[in-house]
C-alpha cells in the first residue's frame, strides 16, 4: 500500500536479489545516494538461482504487480553456474506465463553486478514504469488477497 | 494380437522368467478397462484383454511392482516404454525385476469422442478395418477409428519402443507428429485471447489430482500440494488462483521429465487440454536448448537441469517474441 | 397432484418467467464433452446430455465454502461470520438420481448437529427434476430403487419431443408452478405415462438393470475382512474424481489461508481416497490405498445403510463409471462383493 | 511461541532523516510475535549492541530484529554480539532500511512506510528463524599436489616450509615437468635448467615432501579437511628404493631406439632409462611397451648388470590410499595436436617443429648438444621462419583450435629469435604474427630488443602454405604482410610453429574426480574469477599453473605460492567450521530423483540407500539424497530442482522467503 492512495496507480514491485551481485548493487545505489521508487521491495537470496518459481507466483497471488529477479551477470556467479540454471528456469517459466495469457512484462531477469549502483536503479526505474504503465495484475491475482 | 499376448504371457510364467503379469483387464463394457496382475495361466485366458480401449500406461505401476518379490512381465506400448526410461531414470523402478515386451500400438480410442458424438448406451465396439461398429441401446452407429481416436494417438510422437526386453510385433520409427500444432495456434493468439482460453479451461478443474496421480513422471513420497508446510498446499482452487497455480507447478515440476505419454488429459474427467501445458514447455525446450525426448534413453540430463554458458537464451526473449 | 404442460418450443420463455423471480440454474453445455448447472441466462439451451459432470450437490454442499475470517488489528483478533444467507433459487432439470442424493445428503447434514450452511441452501431451493429420456449404459439408479421416469423433487418433468409435462409434488413446487401458471395448459396422465413406459422399456434394456445390491447391514465385519479389498483397490491411484463427481460423497476438510495478519476459513471437499484425508498429529488412520479404497466402499454400501435403515449412499448416476481413470468403479466393488457371497 | 524484539537504528540522521525511526519501532509493537522495541541512535555502537544484548536477557527474547544498515555491512556485528550473550546468532534478521531506504528514497512518509514494510518482513522472516549450528570437520593435515612441474614444486615447497606434509603425484618417471625441457626462459634469457634443477633438488630433498613419481591419481572422495584418494603407482620393474641411478643398465640395454619422449621424440633413448641426467628421482625406469624381458622373456641384461639388484620383472601396479586435508591441481599442459595444419607441413618435413621441439634443438641437453641443426640434413639452418598463433585465437569452428590465447608465444618467440640471433648472427628470421602481446614486467623491451637491435623481421600476417621440396631441402614459406598488403615468397631452411597450449589430457579426468569444474576449454574454472583465483570451486581444491589457464612460469609459481598459502590456512585449523545456511534434504519426503545432484555445481549431493518404516509394520529400503556439509556453499540451485520441496535450504528456507514475499505484498 502506498501513501499516494486514491491517487494514482502504485504497483507493488518484488525483486529478488542475489547476496553477492545485485543486493550490493542495491546497497551501493543506496551508497550513492541514487533513488528509486519506493514501490520496490527488495528480497535478498544468496543466488538467483534460489528462486524458486513458486516464490514469482506467489507474489503475484498476495498482490505484486511486477516481479523481477536479479543475479551476477552470467559467467560471474558467485557459485559459478547459479545464474545459468536461473536464466533457463525463468526463461521457460515466463514463457509459461506468458502462455497463460499473463503478460509477459511482469516478469523480468536482470543481471545487475555489484558495481552496477546506477544500473540497478536505472532497471528499477525502468521496471516500475513499464508495471505501472500496464496497470494493476489482474490475470495472476487472489481476490482474497486484495486490501479492501 | 491379445491370444499372442496372452500365449507369451503364459509361456514367461510356465518357464519361470517372470512370476506376475501387469496387464489390462476386462471390464463390464467393452471399454473400461482396468490395469491388473495375473498370477495365473487361467486368469490370463479369462480376463486379460488387449483392445482399442487399452489406453493406460502401465509403467508407473512398475515402482511399486518392482519391489516385490519375484520379476514381473510387463506389455508396455510405444509411448509407455519413454515412461519406462524415465522412471529408470530416477531410479525408480529395480530394472532387474522386470521382464518388458514392447507391443504394437496403431493408436487408442477414447470412449469420450463417442459420447461426444452423441453416441450413447453403448453396449459394445468392433474394430472392422479402422472402422468402430458400435452396438448401443438406441441402434448401431459406425464411427471411423480414427475420429475416435485420442488426440494424443492422432499426433503419435513415436511408435519405436525406447526400452524392451522382447518384442512382439513391429518395431515403428519416431514420428515427425503436429503434436506442438494447438501450442503453436495458441501462441499466435492475443495474450487477452490465450488468458480467455486458459481461464476457461483451467476454471472447469475440480484438483480431483487424477492428472498427477496418473502421471508417470509425479513420483514424489509427497507432492507440494499435499504437504501442509510446502507453503503451495491446498486440496480445492478457492480462488481462480489456485487453479493456475496448481497447473503451472504441476507442469513445472515434470518438465524435463514428462514424456509426452498423455495421460493427464486422457484422466481429466473435465477434459481440461493438460497435455498443452507440457507440450509449451517441451516446445520451449526443444526450440531454446535443442531438441530434447524424455525417455528416449535412460540416463539423460534433462534441459531443466543443464544450461551452456553462451548459447542460452536471457528470459527477455519471452517479451520480445511474446504476443501481448 | 394436476399436470401441467407447455409446449417443448416455448420452453425459454418459461426458464424467463422463472428467472424473473428467483435464480435458475440449468444444465448448459459447457464444453464438447460435458455439462454443467449454470446461472441461466436469456439464450441458454437446456443441455441435451444425460447429465452434468459434477452432480448437483454442488448447489448445497459447494466444493469450497467460506466460513469465517479473522482480522488482526494490533493485539486484538476480530472473528467475522462469513456466511451469507441464500436467496431463493431453482435447479431445473435434475435427474432422478441426483434428486435422490439430496435425501442421501439429507441425512448427514440435517441430522443434528445441524449444517446450517447446507440447510438455507436447501431451504431456498426448488428442485424441477426431469426424466431420463436417454440413459447410458452406465446408469443403474434402478438398482437403489429409483425410477428415471419419475425424477421426483419439488416438481417432476418429462418430455416428449413436443410437449413438456410439470407436476408439482411439493408445496414449493406447486408455488412455482403458480408463479409461471400463465405459460402452462392443464396436461394429460395419458401422455406422461406413455413417456414413462417409454422410459422404463430402455430401463430394462441397460446392460445393468439386473443389478441389485446386496444387504451387507449384518455382514460388516465380513465385507471389511474380505480378500477381494486387495484386488480391486491394487491399481486404484488415489485420486479423487470418483469422490468429486459423486453426488453422495460429503467429506470436507476445513483450511485456513493465511492472508498476512488476517485468516480466511474456508470448508472444501475432501476425498478418503487421499492419503492425507483426516490426517492427525499421529499420522493417517488409514495408511494404504487399500484401506481407503476400502473405506469409501464400505462407506457407501454399508456403514450408511447401517446407519439409514438400509438406503445406500449410491445412487447409481454413474459419473464414477465414466470418470474413474482406471475403470475400478462401485459397480465392480458390488459385483466382486456378490461373488464371494 | 517467539518473542521478537525489534531494534531500529537512527543511524545519526542517515536513516532518520528520511525515515520516521520511531514510528518504525511503534509499528512494530503490534506485529505479531513482537514483544519489545527500540529505537536507537547507533545500534552498532557498544552501547547500542548492550541495548540489544541487555534487552534479550530482560525481555526473553527469542529472535532478534534489527532495523538498520545493509546485512552485508554489520550483520556479522550483531550476530556476534546475540551469540556472546548464549542467543544462537541465526534467530537474528537485518532489515536493510538504510542503503536500500533511507538512502534511496526521499520523502519521509514513503520512506517511513517502507522501512515498516522492511521491518515486517524481517519479523515475518525471523518468525521462522530456527537455531543453526555450523557443523566442524577434522582435518587431515597433509597436502596432495597433483603435478609435478614448476607449479606442482613451488606449491609443494611452500607448503612443507610451513611444516605440512606433502605428496606429489606425477604422471611421468621424474619431476620437472615442461620447464625442464626448456632452453632459456624469457625475458631474462637465464638457463632453464638452471633453475630449475635445483628446485628438483630441493624438492627430493625435502623430508616433508614424498614424491611419488611415475603414478596416477586414481580416485578422490571425500570433501576439505578430508580427502581419500587412491593412487596407482605404476609398475616401474625397478625398486625406487634400491636403485642408486648410476645408469649402468641404460648404457648396457640392448633396446636403443625407443623414441625419447624428454626430447619430444627428436631421438632416441634406451628401453630402461633415466628421463635425463638431473631426474628427479634418480632412478631407471624400464619402459613395458619395448622391454625384451617383460615382452619375450629374453634378454634381462639389466638385472645381470645392476649392482644393487634393483631390477624386478615381477613388478606390478600398485595402488595406494591416502588421506588428505587439501588438494593442488597442478596438472599443467600440452602443447596442442597441430597435425590438422597440413599448411603448414608439420609431419611432412622434420624442418618443420613446434617451438617446444625448437627448445629441445636449441638446449644443450638437447638431441645436438645444444649445437641448432635441422632435423633432416642436420646442418645450420641460415633462415628461419616463426608463425604465431597456430591454433589459438582461432574460432572453434574453423579447425577446432583454441579461441583463447596462449598468452607465452609471443614472449618465447621474441627469446627463440634474440638466442638464435645471439648464436648464429648471420641467421634470418622472419616472425608472422597476428598481435604481438607484450604485457609483462621487461616484456615489451625485450620484444623491441629482437626488433630493433636483433633485426628480426616481425611481419603482421599470416603464413598461407609451407611447401617443402625435396631437392632444394628449403621450405618455400607463402605469407601475406598485411601492413604492406602484398605476398611474401621466403625460401626458409626451418619453420617455427607457436602451437597453442592446452589443458593436460588428464585434467579433465581429474576434474571429475576432484568435482572441480571446468570450462569449455577443459582449463580448472577458479572459484571466482576476480577474488578468489587459486581456489576451485570445490572447497579444499587449489589451483597452480596452466591447468587453470595459460600463464607464464612467474604467474605460475606466484598462483602456486598463493595455492599453497591457501593450503596452508585450511591445514593449519584442527577444525573447520562450516557455513551452517546450506541445503539439507527431508529424508522423509526426498524419492531419490536425482536431479538436485545434476545442478549441484559442489558435487555436494549423493544418493544412499535407506530404510524406512512402512505401514503395517513393514519396512522399504528408498534411495535418498545426502547434502555433504562441508562442501555444499549454500547456493539453493537444488532445492528448486527438487519438486517435492524435500531440498530445502537453511537460514533462506522457502518458508522463510514466502514469509517475507506475504509480508511485502500484502
Amino acid at each position: 500500500m502506498s501513501v499516494k492512495e486514491n491517487t494514482e496507480f502504485q504497483p507493488t514491485i518484488v525483486a529478488f536479489c542475489c547476496n553477492w551481485c545485485s543486493y550490493s548493487g542495491a546497497d551501493l545505489a543506496g551508497t550513492n545516494r541514487l533513488s528509486y521508487p519506493t514501490n520496490v521491495k527488495i528480497i535478498r537470496v544468496p543466488c538467483s538461482c534460489r528462486i524458486n518459481p513458486m516464490f514469482v507466483l506467489r507474489a503475484f497471488q498476495r498482490g505484486a504487480d511486477g516481479v523481477i529477479l536479479c543475479g551476477c551477470h552470467p559467467g560471474d556467479c558467485h557459485y559459478m553456474e547459479g545464474n545459468y540454471h536461473t536464466r533457463r528456469r525463468m526463461t521457460l517459466l515466463f514463457s509459461m506465463l506468458n502462455y497463460l495469457g499473463i503478460e509477459s512484462a511482469r516478469t523480468r531477469v536482470e543481471w545487475v553486478s555489484a558495481a552496477e549502483g546506477q544500473r540497478f536503479v536505472d532497471v528499477m526505474d525502468d521496471f516500475t514504469a513499464k508495471i505501472t504503465e500496464l496497470g494493476p495484475n489482474r490475470r495472476l491475482e487472489d481476490l482474497r488477497c486484495k486490501k479492501n | 494380437m491379445q491370444e499372442e499376448l496372452i500365449k507369451r504371457a503364459v509361456e514367461l510364467m510356465e518357464d519361470g522368467t517372470v512370476n506376475r503379469v501387469l496387464g489390462w483387464q476386462k471390464g463390464q463394457f467393452v471399454y473400461d478397462i482396468t490395469p491388473a496382475v495375473f498370477t495365473s495361466a487361467d486368469e490370463l485366458k479369462e480376463n486379460f484383454v488387449y483392445n482399442d480401449f487399452c489406453g493406460d500406461n502401465l509403467s508407473k505401476y512398475l515402482k511399486d511392482e518392482t519391489e516385490k518379490e519375484g520379476k514381473v512381465l510387463v506389455f508396455l506400448k510405444p509411448c509407455d516404454t519413454y515412461s519406462f526410461n524415465q522412471l529408470l531414470t530416477e531410479y525408480k523402478i529395480h530394472r532387474e525385476n522386470v521382464y518388458a515386451i514392447g507391443i504394437e500400438c496403431y493408436g487408442k480410442a477414447d470412449v469420450e469422442l463417442l459420447r461426444r458424438k452423441g453416441i450413447d448406451g453403448i453396449l459394445d465396439v468392433k474394430n472392422e478395418n479402422g472402422t468402430l461398429k458400435i452396438a448401443t441401446i438406441y441402434g448401431d452407429e459406425e464411427v471411423p477409428m480414427m475420429e475416435a481416436m485420442a488426440e494424443r494417438c492422432v499426433n503419435c510422437k513415436s511408435k519405436k519402443h525406447v526400452a524392451y526386453d522382447e518384442l512382439i510385433g513391429e518395431d515403428g520409427e519416431v514420428l515427425d507428429s503436429n503434436r506442438f500444432d494447438m501450442v503453436e495456434k495458441l501462441e499466435q493468439m492475443s495474450a487477452q485471447e490465450r488468458f480467455d482460453f486458459w481461464q476457461g479451461e483451467l476454471s472447469r478443474c475440480i484438483r480431483c489430482n487424477a492428472c498427477r496421480n496418473v502421471c508417470p513422471a509425479c513420483t514424489c513420497e509427497k507432492c507440494v500440494f499435499d504437504n501442509p508446510d510446502s507453503g503451495l498446499y491446498n486440496k480445492a482452487a478457492a480462488d481462480s488462483f489456485e487453479e493456475k497455480m496448481f497447473h503451472i507447478i504441476r507442469a513445472y515440476h515434470v518438465a524435463g521429465r514428462c514424456t509426452d505419454c498423455g495421460e493427464c488429459s486422457r484422466v481429466c474427467p473435465e477434459h481440461i487440454p493438460l497435455h498443452l501445458l507440457n507440450r509449451k514447455f517441451i516446445k520451449d525446450y526443444n526450440e531454446l536448448y535443442g531438441s530434447f525426448m524424455a525417455g528416449a534413453e535412460v540416463g539423460q540430463v534433462s534441459p531443466m537441469v543443464d544450461f551452456t554458458m553462451d548459447n542460452d537464451a536471457e528470459p527477455s526473449i519471452v517479451q520480445k517474441g511474446g504476443a501481448e | 397432484m394436476a399436470i401441467y404442460k407447455l409446449p417443448y418450443s416455448d420452453l425459454n420463455q418459461l426458464f424467463a418467467a422463472i428467472a424473473a423471480n428467483e435464480k435458475l440454474y440449468l444444465p448448459v453445455d459447457i464444453s464438447e464433452d460435458e455439462a454443467a448447472f449454470r446461472l441461466w441466462k436469456e439464450g441458454d439451451q437446456m443441455t441435451k446430455k444425460l447429465n452434468t459432470l459434477r452432480s448437483a450437490k454442488d448447489f448445497f454442499f459447494p466444493q469450497v465454502q467460506p466460513l469465517a475470517k479473522f482480522r488482526r488489528q494490533g493485539q486484538t483478533i476480530e472473528i467475522m461470520d462469513d456466511r451469507t444467507e441464500s436467496e431463493d433459487f431453482v435447479i431445473f432439470g435434475a435427474r432422478a438420481c441426483d434428486v435422490r442424493s439430496f435425501d442421501v445428503l439429507d441425512r448427514v447434514f440435517l441430522e443434528e448437529p445441524v449444517d446450517t450452511q447446507y440447510q438455507t441452501r436447501r431451504q431456498h431451493s426448488t428442485v424441477v427434476s426431469l426424466a431420463c429420456g436417454r440413459p447410458g449404459e452406465t446408469c443403474f439408479c434402478g438398482s437403489f430403487g429409483i425410477d428415471a421416469a419419475k425424477a421426483g423433487g419439488d416438481v417432476q418433468a418429462w418430455h416428449d419431443g413436443d410437449n413438456f409435462y410439470l407436476e408439482p409434488l411439493t408445496d414449493k413446487g406447486v408455488k412455482l408452478i403458480d408463479s409461471v401458471s400463465s405459460l402452462l395448459t392443464a396436461g394429460d396422465q395419458e401422455a406422461v405415462d406413455q413417456v414413462v413406459e417409454k422410459i422404463h422399456t430402455i430401463l430394462a434394456r441397460l446392460p445393468l438393470a439386473g443389478l441389485k445390491p446386496q444387504d451387507l447391514r449384518d455382514k460388516e465385519l465380513e465385507t471389511f475382512n474380505s480378500p477381494k479389498w486387495d484386488e480391486l483397490s491394487s491399481h486404484c491411484i488415489g485420486c479423487g474424481s470418483c469422490t468429486f463427481v459423486c453426488p453422495t460423497c460429503q467429506c470436507f476438510d476445513i483450511e485456513d489461508f493465511k492472508n498476512g495478519e488476517n485468516v480466511e476459513r474456508y470448508r472444501c471437499w475432501d476425498s478418503c481416497m487421499y492419503n492425507e484425508f483426516t490426517m492427525m498429529a499421529a499420522g493417517t488412520p488409514r495408511k494404504t490405498q487399500k484401506e481407503r479404497f476400502r473405506q469409501r466402499f464400505m462407506h457407501k454400501l454399508v456403514y450408511y445403510p447401517i446407519k439409514n435403515d438400509g438406503m445406500y449412499s449410491c445412487v447409481g448416476c454413474g459419473r464414477c463409471l465414466r470418470k474413474c481413470p482406471i475403470q475400478m468403479n462401485i459397480v465392480k466393488v458390488m459385483k466382486a462383493l456378490e461373488e464371494e457371497a | 511461541m517467539q518473542r521478537i524484539g525489534v531494534f531500529v537504528c537512527h543511524c545519526g540522521t542517515n536513516i532518520a532523516a528520511t525515515v520516521d525511526v520511531e514510528a518504525v519501532a511503534e509499528a512494530a509493537k503490534s506485529v505479531p510475535g513482537v514483544v519489545f522495541s527500540a529505537d536507537y541512535p547507533y545500534m552498532c555502537s557498544e552501547s547500542g549492541q548492550d541495548l540489544v544484548k541487555e534487552s534479550v536477557q530482560k525481555y526473553n527474547l527469542t529472535n532478534v530484529v534489527i532495523c538498520s544498515c545493509s546485512p552485508r555491512m554489520h550483520e556479522k556485528t550483531f550476530r556476534k554480539a546475540v551469540e556472546s550473550i548464549g542467543m544462537n546468532p541465526y534467530m537474528l534478521e537485518i532489515a536493510n532500511i538504510r542503503e536500500q531506504c533511507s538512502w534511496v528514497h526521499k520523502d519521509k512518509e514513503e520512506g517511513t512506510e517502507k522501512a515498516i514494510m522492511l521491518m515486517k518482513a524481517a519479523c515475518a522472516k525471523a518468525t521462522l528463524n530456527t537455531p543453526l549450528t555450523p557443523g566442524m570437520l577434522p582435518v587431515t593435515k597433509r597436502a596432495l599436489v597433483i603435478g609435478g612441474g614448476i607449479a606442482g614444486m613451488q606449491a609443494a615447497l611452500d607448503i612443507a616450509e610451513a611444516g605440512y606434509e606433502v605428496d606429489i603425484v606425477e604422471q611421468k618417471p621424474t619431476i620437472g615437468g615442461k620447464m625442464a625441457q626448456l632452453d632459456k626462459t624469457f625475458p631474462t634469457l637465464d638457463c632453464s635448467s638452471c633453475i630449475v634443477t635445483p628446485k628438483m633438488v630441493d624438492v627430493g630433498q625435502n623430508d616433508k615432501i614424498r614424491i611419488l613419481s611415475y603414478s596416477d591419481v586414481e580416485e578422490v572422495k571425500g570433501y576439505i579437511g578430508n580427502f581419500d584418494v587412491k593412487i596407482k603407482r605404476k609398475a616401474r620393474y625397478v625398486d625406487e628404493d634400491k636403485c642408486t641411478g648410476c645408469g649402468l643398465c641404460t648404457e648396457k640395454c640392448p633396446m636403443k631406439k625407443v623414441p625419447n619422449e624428454w626430447n619430444l621424440e627428436l631421438d632416441t633413448r634406451s628401453c630402461v632409462y633415466i628421463p635425463f641426467a638431473q631426474a628427479v628421482p634418480k632412478v631407471a625406469t624400464i619402459d613395458p611397451r619395448y622391454c625384451l624381458k617383460l615382452n619375450k622373456g629374453t634378454c634381462g641384461i639389466c638385472s645381470k648388470v645392476c649392482g644393487v639388484g634393483a631390477i624386478n620383472y615381477e613388478a606390478k601396479d600398485e595402488i595406494i590410499e591416502e588421506k588428505y586435508g587439501a588438494i593442488v591441481a597442478a596438472t599443467g599442459f600440452e602443447i596442442a595436436d597441430i597435425s590438422r595444419y597440413d599448411e603448414y607441413a608439420y609431419g611432412q618435413s622434420p624442418d618443420v617443429v613446434t617451438s617446444l621441439e625448437y627448445e629441445r634443438l636449441m638446449s644443450a641437453a638437447g638431441p645436438f648438444g645444444g649445437h641448432l641443426l635441422r632435423p633432416s640434413d642436420h646442418k645450420e639452418p641460415k633462415k628461419i621462419v616463426f608463425v604465431q598463433c597456430v591454433g589459438s585465437r582461432e574460432e572453434e569452428s574453423c579447425k577446432g583450435g583454441k579461441e583463447y590465447c596462449s598468452k607465452v608465444c609471443c614472449m618465447y618467440t621474441a627469446k627463440h629469435a634474440i638466442l638464435t640471433k645471439d648464436h648464429y648472427p648471420d641467421t634470418d628470421i622472419y616472425v608472422f604474427y597476428i598481435d604481438v602481446r607484450t604485457p609483462g614486467k621487461l616484456f615489451d623491451e625485450f620484444y623491441r630488443r629482437a626488433v630493433e637491435q636483433y633485426g628480426v623481421h616481425y611481419i603482421k600476417g599470416a603464413v598461407g602454405k609451407v611447401t617443402p621440396h625435396k631437392e632444394t631441402g628449403k621450405l618455400e614459406v607463402q605469407g601475406y604482410d598485411m601492413i604492406l598488403n602484398e605476398q611474401m615468397h621466403i625460401d626458409a631452411d626451418m619453420v617455427v610453429l607457436a602451437a597453442a597450449v592446452e589443458p593436460s589430457h588428464t585434467a579433465r579426468r581429474m576434474a571429475t574426480m576432484l568435482t572441480a569444474p571446468m570450462d569449455n576449454n577443459d582449463f580448472f574454472t577458479e572459484a571466482h574469477a576476480k577474488l578468489r583465483p587459486v581456489e576451485s570451486a570445490t572447497a579444499g581444491v587449489f589451483l597452480a599453473g596452466m591447468c587453470q589457464g595459460p600463464k607464464d612460469i612467474p604467474e605460475t609459481v606466484s598462483q602456486a605460492s598463493a595455492a599453497a598459502a591457501k593450503v596452508i590456512g585450511v591445514l593449519a585449523k584442527d577444525q573447520l567450521v562450516g557455513n551452517p545456511c546450506i541445503a539439507h534434504p527431508d529424508e522423509l519426503m526426498c524419492n531419490g530423483c536425482s536431479q538436485c545432484a545434476g545442478v549441484c555445481p559442489y558435487g555436494a549431493i549423493t544418493y544412499v540407500e535407506k530404510e524406512f518404516r512402512m505401514p503395517n509394520r513393514t519396512t522399504k529400503m528408498r534411495r535418498v539424497a545426502q547434502v555433504n556439509e562441508a562442501v555444499c556453499q549454500g547456493c539453493g540451485a537444488c532445492t528448486v530442482t527438487c519438486p517435492s520441496g524435500a531440498m530445502d535450504l537453511r537460514g533462506f528456507s522457502n518458508n522463510e522467503i514466502m514469509a517475507e514475499v506475504d509480508a511485502l505484498c500484502l
